[in-house]
């Protein structure tokens, strides 16, 4: 079996200038903060973010938009840090501001194999600007595009050795959907256990999509 | 009882037993605290779960179990987790019955606006769009004017957050429905008279025939 | 808490002639066979199916099939079960036959409130024959409408009172899936529990989708 | 050895260490008897579960445990369960590195045809579309001939179960890769010699220079 435990040192080392990056979690709820600290002490920079949000100063990505290592954000609410506010306001920062369920399916789209889809979601109002329409059965659709990233940081509960996933109430959000859509994907674990100790009907993630995995989640 | 709590439980009032329904953060989570004896009400939380429970007593919060606005939350017997993409698919395939939010306007068509004034304030649309477009009924839950200037207009000035979606606004002078000829002046609140409500409001009211006052005491 | 539970012969009154269903199960795994038999026994008649496969003569929707009860059948494979080659070559049954990705797709799809969706799937085949095409970051895919149905008949191995299931082991397939999909689901238990007897982390999908739940599941 | 045996062989030593794969029915299955020691190898089964394993013994079968033949099947420890819509996303979304499949009729451009014989048997095809447009790598694992007659063609006559998808084709006499210069002989089988593997063929085959035998004492 491949080892795919690798220490928080090698896999911050994964994640590169100008790399795109998902980071999952909810209000920094299930966001990878070990991760997310070893990426605030490095140097990295000029990264995409896609995330649901941008945390808080102190708490989730929020972390990396004070260090300033993002130049383009894709989330759909970004109220909750006012440093995002600042940096888009002062035009160092790009933010892409889209609904939630928008970015969620654009993702598993991503992950999934698809082209792109067509929700109703947007109709008449900015989201829909620049965007392809279309009417199918009498309703006004707006389309969607899939959306990947080169890296996916995410936060598990219980992981084992081949990154089979547990995620704890809701911390689940968009960990599951984003360990889809990324070339390479990294799991902060807060327990890591053995191959089999997982009920197969409770694993929520499947460890295929998993390349490494780091111990010592919060 | 005071506005806030009028309107929390005239929204209440709305729902039915059975219903699946998803509060806002702020004023539309106190509906909670009304739903009527014997009526049974699923409460969705588009962070991931369903079964929202009422919060936990201080000292037993569990910082993975959240609400949407991330503040700590309960899950019900009968409830679930879930990841993002299937919440969405949940609020935007119209599995749930009503949502209800708050307003920074509304208009007479039914067009709302409550997530961003250009140059002041872009949080982003988290989640709203998809509950606007997906839910059966929206209800607009706010208080009827910000400082004295109406809310309720002809047509708003505001970025939409959806296009001709709005159903029912709730508010502590009244409740008014949108359709196809205007909006309906159906019932008043506690205290107001239907030149109170006329005086407070931008959009042109059609008076019901049928008007009456909230029945809180039902 | 509304009652769910009812008798196999009032579940059964619900699908009439000329009514679309979808029937959960993978070659008859997963399948509802106690309401199978009973729509056997009656005199529905004219349905169209939408089911992965046709199951075999004695065994899932391939007894409806044997009993000539359905004028159209969508599905991915329908090998398994001679007769519905007969119908199919005699011109009594239209067979739309799908690839299973995209059988399943177009369920989640008109289970999600989503327009459509394009997939790689069956470029170059028959499969893409009278349908819309499009590349996308330069590759070809095809355009797919979502599916939906007048009543879902599903099987599940546990469901509490207000239809949470759970399904056991390779039985999942099409189930959580058109529990989405239709304007009245009705799943049939093998166990029925109390509400909150499942732990929410292991509810496979929610009893919001459920209108109603018949026992005696096999 | 027999030819079939000689077949999956060739087709297990194919595969890389960590692979998902997923083997169609028939000859394909035969390939899990041979995967080398300590090569870790997990076996997706599309109707719904990661972790396929060897049939079980007689007596011991679960009929909730199929493989997507409906056969009673094992899963192995770190293998989980999802439904059609989850296990489609995996196949298409490129989660799985090789397929291997049988065929009516295959190619020189890398076209296949196993799902229908006009007029004469349409089963349907299944997940075979998204499984050949969705694997990494397309493996044909088929007898040489049908009854003496060429199935490896200039270009099929059979309706397609997907355009020029297939990589590799592996037969008791030969193993050929399509390649954009064509259909390239790689590899002879045991007892074939160029001019068999040419006769049998109707596909225009170019020689490797470093054509080989097969190693399968290896």
């Amino acid at each position: 079996m491949i080892n795919k435990i690798i220490s928080i040192n090698e896999a911050i080392e994964k994640v590169q200038d100008n790399m795109t990056i998902m980071v999952g979690g909810f209000l920094a709820n299930g966001s990878p903060e070990s991760l997310i600290d070893a990426l605030v002490a490095s140097n990295v920079k000029n990264l995409t973010l896609i995330c649901n949000d941008t945390g808080f100063p102190d708490k989730g990505v929020g972390k990396m938009v004070v260090s300033k290592q993002f130049k383009k954000i894709i989330a759909s609410h970004v109220g909750t840090n006012p440093e995002t506010a600042n940096q888009m306001n002062s035009g160092t920062t790009e933010v892409c501001l889209t609904p939630q369920g928008t970015l969620a399916e654009k993702i598993r789209c991503g992950g999934n194999g698809l082209g792109g889809f067509y929700t109703p979601t947007g109709i008449g109002t900015e989201a829909e600007e620049g965007k392809e329409k279309k009417i199918i059965n009498g309703k006004e659709y707006i389309f969607e595009m899939p959306l990947r990233a080169d890296v996916a940081l995410l936060k598990a509960s219980v992981v084992d050795k081949k990154g089979n996933m547990v995620f704890n109430k809701t911390t689940k959000n968009f960990n599951p959907i984003m360990a889809t859509a990324a070339d390479l994907v990294i799991v902060e674990a807060e327990k890591i256990v053995e191959v089999g100790e997982i009920n197969p009907e409770h694993v929520m993630c499947s460890g295929i999509f998993v390349d490494y995995i780091v111990g010592g989640g919060k | 009882m005071n506005e806030k709590a009028v309107i929390a439980k005239r929204v209440a009032q709305l729902l039915h037993d059975g219903d699946v329904v998803n509060l806002g953060i702020g004023l539309p989570t106190m509906v909670a605290n009304y739903i009527p004896e014997g009526m049974d009400i699923t409460f969705q939380s588009e962070n991931g779960f369903l079964g929202l429970g009422p919060a936990p007593e201080q000292g037993k919060e569990d910082c993975e179990l959240v609400n949407a606005g991330g503040i700590p939350s309960s899950i019900v017997p009968g409830g679930m987790f879930f990841d993002s993409a299937t919440s969405f698919g949940i609020i935007r395939g119209g599995h749930v019955d009503a949502t209800v939010l708050g307003a920074m306007e509304v208009d007479e068509k039914g067009n709302l606006a409550n997530w961003k004034i250009p140059g002041k304030m872009v949080p982003g649309m988290g989640g709203a769009m998809d509950l606007v477009v997906g839910a059966n009924t929206v209800i607009i839950a706010m208080v009827h004017t910000q400082k004295g200037k109406p809310k309720i207009l002809k047509q708003c000035t505001l970025p939409l957050t959806a296009k001709e979606q709005v159903n029912i606004i709730v508010t502590e002078m009244a409740l008014m429905r949108v359709t196809d000829k205007g909006l309906v002046l159906e019932e008043l609140g506690p205290e107001a008279t239907v030149e109170d409500v006329i005086a407070a409001t931008e959009a042109k009211l059609i008076i019901s025939p049928n008007l009456k006052r909230f029945g809180l005491d039902e």
